[in-house]
């Protein structure tokens, strides 16, 4: 009883399979530079992040452009650009990184949580989940933000804490059509327990959405954070955030548009190169696509 | 290759006729990591107006993959034609542009899916997914094109056709969708029609329609059809000519007689031998030896209702009365066989004693009662086992076959990785796959061989009961053969018991200690095997039993009254259950309803 | 009379001016804002009133006053004839009126301090009277106002928008809505209000000052950001952009000579300061507070505006009478400021908060002043903060050190005075009170009362002197660093005329509707 | 549907009165004392205490909560602090600029994101869908801000297409729509990708091909309506998102909103304006959501029964 098949060729590891994709590996290497920035700016950088100096500006007070003895210009303050965006780096993967997958990571728990189990504690879940959306997001933030001291973790926790919402809300609803799906009633006949389910069956399943919002969100809480700041309720003053360079230059974008656009390029790789990543490792997780590049 | 060399071209070839269709050493391939891999090698034919070739063959031999290539809807990227050409008259469609493509499709090569739950689009009406067909090939105004929907809607002999024109797929029954999907087929008059398994998914009355609805409309149009099926009854019903394949070659091509009453190769007669026959109606031999054993499963009353809600703060309306108070007992080693129509409620019964479904009454299993303990629930699934009815739904699709294989000794913590690997190779040698399957996903299966990993699945905690939901209907005759083999050998060697749920009234016939017979929620005949078919004693057995197709082609069938009207339905008011059939006794635990008045026909 | 008109001038046309922020209200007893400020000057008019593009007083509505001996009793002859915008004609009665109305605690007006000076001020404020005793109606044109303590600015704060008469039918018909209905006898009467977008003043044809003003109509857009305001100027659709030249824009405005030719400079009665909490230590040392004086770079700090500043010396601007000339201040040095902390007993500096408003540029400002303070090894952490938050905590006492900009003092009115009581003066130095640092100097106080007793017009030269004298206390104690004195900057689109004085008017800010024309 | 209906909306009022409870004890707890913001520099305590007293101020929470819902039932916002005037008034004259602006963002992000999307998934794995994700992620990263007044600058003063900002006509609307849709579109775009992808792998996909209808047809008839049902729960989810970008393109383009309205209420503590905008802002996410669950069953109708 053979059948057409071909040579079984021995699966590689996900990791493997990664590997061979040259976009998920600029990906990867993209996000190891900007780790790698976070982690050893001090010693990749010529200046302070915070040192202001006097050649900095022009006479008229004026930033510098890049190129010259400041290699990518300084700003408003004199201040070394590229020492900024480096040092910068810590905060803005703090926040798209630690408080994005934070809010990712609540979203996916309360959501799965609420469509898995339906009955009443779905519906405190959900109805809370409804509740929170109801609320401006802006609003909340500030609020809570104002209410303790503003630092760097209590802003990625006020981050995560208006974030998770969307995120729970959509994995609701794909959750609860998953869990009528007859490979999960045939799991439960089986007599596999809950949490069995929910990670072996159901999470890998949400992996596309997950990856979808969790990209998406790098770019949407690095922003926030600067948003806060941009009220005094983020990161305060001088520790740069890459979002806040933007916020504290962008009404300068055309008298100096690289403390603008340089900045705002650098969440955009990054959350480009989650994506990549991202995109490449749904797809190495998903049976269907093999075959596929 | 031999196979082929062998078959005389006379032997498809009507003399003198020019075929509509014709294949030429078509080759269809799959891109993967390794390389281009052929599914389908070699394979040529012709077909003419008017006639029936019917592709036969192995499940996962590649017969849906041949007819995707021809309607050139092979699914992208991996998989492609290599090689040949499928001529439609003097085009040749592997080398059409999309658009052109697009202006055969439908209106001369038409296609009836697999899948009838799944092919129709759920948000758009009926009327519209047909007119828009006739739309798309014909410059008819709305008015026309509804008329002619309309028109096809009559010729599948579909109840109410006007009010169907504005309902959903969803509010259908699957022998409806089967139906519209062949309307939506015909309304073209196209000169080829491919019907791939047009009624695996169908019970056997809606099949005899189905296949009847077929033959009378080729004979009206003189449509030219690709039937592909595995199932040799409807083979020889309906089939001019025939060809076998086996792992994507064709090994046998012919009429649909000499094939059946001369084949050549030693698989095509494996293949018609393993074809499971109803066995001539014979008196009941008094007493049956199978019945005597324990007790495995014991359902009292049990009923099972699904609440409709509605009005006012969503309160329950209506309920379904899906079972309807069915009492039964299986005992170690014994096969019942629980058959009826679809939406009888074959399915709930087998979800309620795998503790899917909450219902009242009482189900004990090995001794342990559904409904009890976390641990008792625990303890009965390990003791029954349910394979599910559509297997492709039933296997999680992002792991590894071999992992869920080998999921259920996980889950009841037995043996280590290493004797769970071994197991699951041999539990994939015993129902006929092999160990290079073990790290494929399920998508890379045919639909026969997805079936067989459910079954290897069900075993693998070798339980006392197997519920087996429709298991061996999507496989062709020889797997179903070897199948029903390894379900009686498990039987014999552990003592496994089964309750064997199944349209085919065949395969019933043939494993079979004990059958229910079900109705609209209920059993209304239940007994051995030779008193149900020996002597059946409820219209509607019989019934079920006259639709059976037989495999050959020389029968002769009475034409039989159509049944145009829809089920009865299990939906009813709240508080107003249906009425309990009292059963009476035939003697010999051979009993049947009483009451009458349920009959479909009355 | 006081004023030559400009020989210029032509009457008719109209002007769009815009704002970023709503205006309120226009209510004269409640608006205390940017925006609302002048245009309720050219809605009412007060008994005095200033000198177009100065700070020298001159009669309003009033046609003349005289004082009593003691300074305590001032009488006013008011004009005849002059109409509310409703056409009715304006009398003793409605500044009676007006008067007790912003002194009513009901009203939540918040310039009703002002009026302290007032007998019967007391009783007003603490509910037991609804009536001003100190405010009586002589006859239909004559007010005599009778003061408790003497008080030399009286006349200025009787030029205060707070003190504007308005008409009383008209207050109690709108009832709480007179701030959108606002009925005045000034040179403009709104002729329409699109909540959010638009306001439209018209000119007042029966205006009693002869002549003015100029322009039938001033529309005011508000809503709308100081930049796009900027780009709708220089396209032609603005003429003023109330707001100023934002900085963002300014190095190219200025470096553009077509433009920058419509620039207008002026000075401002602006001090921008750090408050020092005298209160929390280390910044209870004397010394400690003189080294951060010290430490700060004023220059490079004007430099970081784009040099809208002048470094500052003392608390009072340099065109405010009483400002001390030739008085240096306390000049940069980070050495010496060094030594001073050593000499504390803080060699190695300490770490403190600075808190500042959130809005461009203060939080620059605060960074410059960060790394000034560093030098001398003081860690500030900044605290950028909304307005509300940051003058939550001066009030309450917990900042140790407050940038004032954003918030800063603009005088309500052209005297010293302005500059003491609630930001420097023990009455402000308690729980929830504007004076930041809790800077409390009793003697200086008395001093203080001292030379508003000197109301007699001819003894101002001495008054002024003691008023310089007070300010040289405060500099002695450093409860401040004074920073900057900021500059305006304004502009206007080709087609405006008029002195450009109007346009940096000290009291009509930013522009002097009742004054300008257009030319075209 | 009656039924279904004032089942919501009963849950809607739920879900109010839990967003006013929150909004009012937060700001309770806000550090910032909104009397001394009226009070203004030249106040005494004793002013400031009057004043406190007279708006009620001094009060308990519970007891100020409890007077500010008995408002809430007759339709009383209460009156602005430092505006003077009714919170209802204020917010009923900005209310429909603002949701103008939110309907021409949300049209002009569904137009925008779902061609993007549907584009990406026919094309996937290409250069176009390449380029279409970062077009996306660009969307999405781009400050909002910087955004709207370079298209000011772009296409009002250099080309003159468009007004300089301003309200009124519909070429007022265009230039805010787009910045405001911008950022959605980049999530729309990638939802409706994946949405897709999804569905042109469904079965009945290919039976529409199999009927020879054109690619167009089988995209936009067959694909976009069954594509497009988990997307419409998105634009319920998306209003609450729009809150914090509508502050800042409100003031780039001097549209007259409640977004600035809340913005300066925010920096001066002005609580009736914050409450008042924060529920009439929860009112529109939750009808939003209403809508976006009554509109599904009209385009699927598989949960029309229920
Ligand atoms: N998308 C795919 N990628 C890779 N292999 C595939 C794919 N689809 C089908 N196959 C393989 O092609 C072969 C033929 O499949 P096909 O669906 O034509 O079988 P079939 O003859 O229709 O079987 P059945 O009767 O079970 O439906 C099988 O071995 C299957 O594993
Ligand atoms: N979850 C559910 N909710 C409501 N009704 C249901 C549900 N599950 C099944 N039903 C209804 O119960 C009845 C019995 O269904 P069941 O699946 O048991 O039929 P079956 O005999 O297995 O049919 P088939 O042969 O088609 O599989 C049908 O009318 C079905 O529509
Ligand atoms: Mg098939
Ligand atoms: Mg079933």
């Amino acid at each position: 009883m053979s059948d057409t098949s071909f040579p079984e060729t021995r699966p590689q590891g996900a990791l493997a399979r990664l590997a061979r994709r040259k976009l998920a590996v600029l990906g990867l290497v993209l996000i190891g530079l900007a780790v790698g920035c976070a982690i050893f700016a001090p010693f990749l950088t010529s200046y302070g992040p915070d040192e202001q100096h006097f050649d900095g500006l022009t006479i008229e007070g004026a930033p510098l452009p890049p190129g010259g003895e400041y290699l990518l210009g300084t700003d408003l303050l004199g201040r070394d650009l590229l020492s900024r965006l480096m040092h910068g780096a810590r905060t803005s993967l703090i926040i798209g990184v630690v408080a994005n997958g934070l809010a990712l990571l609540i979203g996916t728990l309360v959501g799965v949580t609420a469509g898995y189990f339906r009955g009443w504690i779905g519906s405190v879940l959900m109805r809370f989940t409804d509740l929170m959306m109801a609320f401006p997001a802006l609003l909340l933030a500030i609020c809570l933000a104002a209410i303790f001291q503003p630092s760097l973790w209590i802003v990625a926790l006020v981050i995560a804490l208006v974030n998770w919402v969307q995120t729970a809300r959509v994995l609701y609803t794909e959750t609860t059509s998953l869990a009528e799906r007859e490979f999960i009633a045939a799991e439960r006949a089986l007599g596999a327990g809950h949490v069995r389910i929910l990670f072996l069956h159901i999470l890998p399943h949400l992996v596309p959405t997950i990856i979808v919002w969790g990209t998406l969100g790098i770019s949407t809480t690095v922003l926030l954070e600067a948003t806060l700041s941009f009220l005094g309720i983020g990161v305060q003053p001088p520790t740069p955030s890459w979002g806040n360079i933007i916020f504290e230059n962008q009404t300068y974008f055309q008298a100096a548009p690289w403390l603008v656009f340089l900045p705002g390029a650098a969440i955009l790789v990054l959350a480009l190169a989650f994506n990549l990543v991202g995109d490449a490792l749904r797809d190495v997780l998903d049976p269907t696509q093999r075959g596929r590049d | 290759m031999t196979a082929l060399a062998q078959t005389q071209p006379g032997a498809v070839k009507a003399p003198g006729a020019e075929p509509v269709l014709s294949v030429e050493g078509l080759t269809i391939s799959v891109r993967t990591e390794s390389g281009l891999h052929p599914l389908v090698s070699d394979m040529s034919f012709a077909l003419e107006r008017g006639r029936t070739l019917a592709i036969a063959g192995e499940s996962g031999s590649g017969k849906s993959i041949t007819s995707l290539a021809i309607m050139g809807l092979l699914p992208p990227p991996a998989v492609r034609v290599t090689g040949g050409s499928i001529r439609l008259g003097q085009t040749d469609l592997t080398a059409l542009p999309e658009e052109a493509l697009q202006r055969i499709r439908g209106n001369r090569i038409a296609m009836i899916f697999q899948e009838p739950m799944t092919s129709l689009n759920p948000v758009m009406t009926i009327g519209r997914q047909l007119t828009e067909a006739i739309e798309a090939h014909e410059a008819l105004g709305r008015d026309a094109a509804r008329a002619l929907a309309l028109q096809a809607l009559r010729a599948v002999r579909i109840s109410e056709p006007e009010r169907r024109l504005g309902q959903y797929p969803h509010e259908l029954s699957g022998g409806m969708r089967q139906r519209i999907m062949i309307a939506m087929a015909l309304a073209l008059r196209p000169d080829v029609l491919i019907a791939d398994e047009p009624t695996t998914a169908l019970d056997v009355t809606v099949q005899r329609e189905v296949l009847e609805l077929l033959r009378d409309l080729q004979r009206d149009l003189g449509t030219a059809i690709i039937l592909i099926t595995h199932d040799m009854g409807v083979v020889a019903e309906l089939a001019d000519d025939v060809i076998v394949m086996q792992s994507g070659r064709m090994v046998e091509q012919g009429t649909v007689e000499q094939v059946f009453t001369a084949p050549r190769e030693p698989y095509t007669r494996a293949l018609l031998a393993a074809v499971p026959r109803m066995r001539p109606a014979a008196p009941a031999p008094v007493a049956q030896a199978a019945a005597r054993g324990q007790v495995v499963a014991r359902l009292s009353d049990v009923e099972v209702t699904f609440d409709v809600r509605g009005g006012l703060f969503g309160r329950v309306t209506h309920r379904v009365h899906a079972v309807a108070g069915v009492s039964l007992d299986i005992r170690e080693g014994e096969t019942v066989a629980l058959v009826g129509e679809s939406g009888c409620g074959k399915s709930t019964i087998a979800r309620a004693m795998a503790g899917l479904v909450p219902f009242r009454g009482s189900i004990e299993i090995g001794g342990k009662r559904l409904g009890g303990t976390a641990a008792d629930l625990r303890a009965a699934r390990r003791e029954a086992q349910l394979v599910f009815q559509d297997p492709m739904a039933a296997l999680d699709p992002r792991m590894r076959v071999g992992d869920l294989v080998a999921e259920p000794l996980v889950i009841h913590g037995i043996g280590t990785a290493e004797s769970r690997r071994a197991r699951v190779v041999d539990l994939f040698e015993r129902v006929g796959l092999s160990r290079r399957h073990v790290e494929r996903y399920p998508h890379e299966f045919s639909g026969g061989q997805r079936q067989r990993i459910c079954i290897a699945r069900a075993l693998a905690l070798e339980p006392r009961l197997i519920i087996a939901d429709e298991s061996v209907s999507a496989l062709d005759v020889s797997v179903q053969a070897r199948v029903l083999d390894l379900l009686r050998a498990l039987k014999e060697e552990f003592r496994v018991s089964y309750l064997f749920i199944s349209h085919d009234m065949a395969v019933v016939d043939n494993i079979a200690d004990r059958v229910a017979v079900m109705y609209l929620g209920q059993v209304v005949e239940l007994g051995t095997r030779a008193q149900v078919f020996g002597s059946p004693a409820h219209p509607y057995t019989r019934r079920l039993i006259e639709a059976v197709p037989v495999p050959d082609p020389r029968h002769q069938r009475q034409p039989s009254a159509r049944l145009d009207t829809e089920i009865p339905s299990p939906v009813r008011r709240l508080g107003d259950p249906p009425p309990r059939l009292r059963l009476r006794d035939l003697g010999n635990g051979h009993v049947v309803a009483e009451d009458t008045a349920l009959h479909p026909t009355a | 009379q006081d004023y030559t008109h400009d020989p210029n001038a032509r009457a008719g046309g109209g002007i769009v001016v815009t704002y970023k922020d709503d205006v309120a209200t226009l209510d004269p007893a409640i608006g205390y804002d940017w925006q609302n400020w002048s245009m309720i000057k050219s809605l009412f008019d007060g008994l005095m009133d200033y000198v177009p593009g100065t700070t020298e007083l001159r009669p309003g509505l009033a046609e003349s006053y005289e004082i009593s001996e003691d300074g305590m009793t001032f009488t006013f002859r008011l004009r005849p004839g002059v109409k509310f915008h409703n056409g009715r004609e304006m009398t003793a009665e409605d500044v009676k009126y007006s008067l007790d109305r912003v002194t009513n605690p009901a009203t939540q007006s918040p310039g009703a301090g002002f009026f302290g000076s007032i007998a019967g001020y007391d009783a007003m404020s603490d509910g037991s009277a609804t009536s001003l005793g100190g405010v009586e109606v002589v006859d239909p044109l004559t007010v005599r106002i009778t003061l408790s303590r003497p008080d030399a600015t009286f006349l200025h704060v009787m030029a205060l928008n707070f003190a504007s008469v308005v008409a009383r039918e008209a207050v109690e018909a709108a009832g709480d809505d007179f701030g959108k209905q606002p009925v005045g006898t000034g040179a403009f009467k709104l002729a329409e209000w699109t909540l959010g977008q638009r306001l439209v003043f018209e000119k007042n044809a029966d205006y009693w000052r002869a002549g003015v003003p100029y322009l039938d109509t001033v529309t005011f857009e508000v809503g709308q950001e100081p930049i796009v305001a900027l780009l709708r100027l220089q396209n032609g659709e603005v003429d003023v952009p109330g707001d100023g030249i934002p900085p963002a824009k300014f190095v190219e405005v200025m470096g553009d000579p077509e433009q920058a030719a419509r620039v207008v400079e002026g000075g401002q009665l602006h001090t921008g300061y750090i408050t020092l909490n005298v209160n929390t230590p280390p910044l209870d040392n004397v010394n400690v507070r003189k080294a951060i004086n010290m430490a700060i770079n004023k220059e490079r700090i004007t430099q970081i505006i784009n040099g809208r500043a002048v470094a500052a010396t003392q608390p009072l601007p340099p065109s405010m009478p009483g400002y001390t000339e030739g008085y240096e201040g306390y000049p940069f040095d980070p050495e010496g400021a060094k030594a001073l902390l050593a000499e504390a007993g803080l060699a190695d500096g300490f770490d403190t908060e600075l808190y500042v408003m959130n809005t461009d540029p203060n939080p620059r400002i605060a960074q410059a002043i960060q790394q000034d303070l560093a030098t001398i090894g003081i860690r500030a952490s900044i605290q950028s903060l909304a307005q509300a938050n940051v003058i939550e905590a001066g009030g309450a006492g917990n900042a140790p050190m407050i940038w004032s900009g954003g918030m800063a003092w603009i005088a309500d009115f052209p005297d010293p005075s302005n500059f003491y009581g609630p930001i420097l003066g023990c009455a402000g130095a308690v729980e929830g009170g504007w004076n930041w640092s809790k800077y409390c100097n009793e003697a200086l106080d008395a001093m203080a009362v001292e030379a508003d007793g000197i109301t007699d017009p001819a003894m101002s030269g001495a008054r002024m002197a003691k008023w310089s004298d007070v300010y040289m206390g405060v500099m002695e104690d450093a409860p401040w660093v004074p920073v900057f004195n900021e500059q305006r900057y304004t502009m206007k689109s080709p087609r405006m005329g008029g002195d450009d004085a109007l346009y940096v008017d000290p009291v009509s800010i930013p522009v002097n509707y009742d004054y300008v024309y257009v030319t075209e | 549907m009656a039924a279904y209906l004032f089942r919501r909306l009963a849950q809607a009022a739920l879900i109010l009165l839990g967003v006013s409870f929150i909004t009012f004890f937060l700001l309770y707890a806000l550090p910032a004392d909104p009397v001394r913001q009226i009070a203004g520099r030249s106040a005494t305590a004793e002013t400031v205490e009057n004043i406190r007293r007279q708006l009620g101020l001094d009060q308990p929470f519970v007891v100020q909560y409890w007077r500010y819902l008995s408002g809430l039932v007759q339709g009383d916002l209460g009156r602005s602090y430092l505006q003077k005037s009714e919170v209802s008034e204020l917010i009923a004259a900005r209310l429909p600029a603002t949701l103008l602006l939110m309907a021409g963002a949300i049209l002009c992000e569904l137009v925008v994101g779902l061609t993007m999307g549907i584009i990406a998934a026919l094309r996937r794995g290409t250069a176009t869908d390449n380029a279409l994700m970062i077009t996306s992620f660009v969307g999405v990263s781009a400050p909002q801000f910087v955004v709207g007044l370079l298209l000011l600058y772009v296409f009002a003063v250099k080309l003159g297409w468009f007004p300089i900002g301003g309200y009124g006509t519909f070429a007022h609307l265009v230039l805010p729509s787009i910045t405001l849709g911008i950022l959605g579109s980049g999530w729309y775009s990638r939802m409706m990708r994946s949405s897709m992808i999804e569905v042109l792998r469904q079965d009945y996909i290919r039976t529409a091909r199999a009927k020879g209808l054109s690619r167009r047809r089988v995209i936009l008839r067959h694909a976009l309506p069954n594509a497009i049902l988990p997307i419409i729960a998105m634009i319920g989810i998306d209003i609450g998102i729009f809150m914090g970008g509508i502050v800042v393109v409100e003031s780039v383009f001097g549209w007259p909103g409640i977004g600035q309205l809340a913005w300066q209420a925010i920096q001066r503590v002005d609580i009736p304006i914050i409450m008042g905008v924060t529920l009439v802002s929860a009112c529109a996410i939750v009808l939003g959501n209403l809508l976006a669950d009554i509109v599904t069953p009209f385009i699927d109708p598989r949960i029309r029964v229920r």
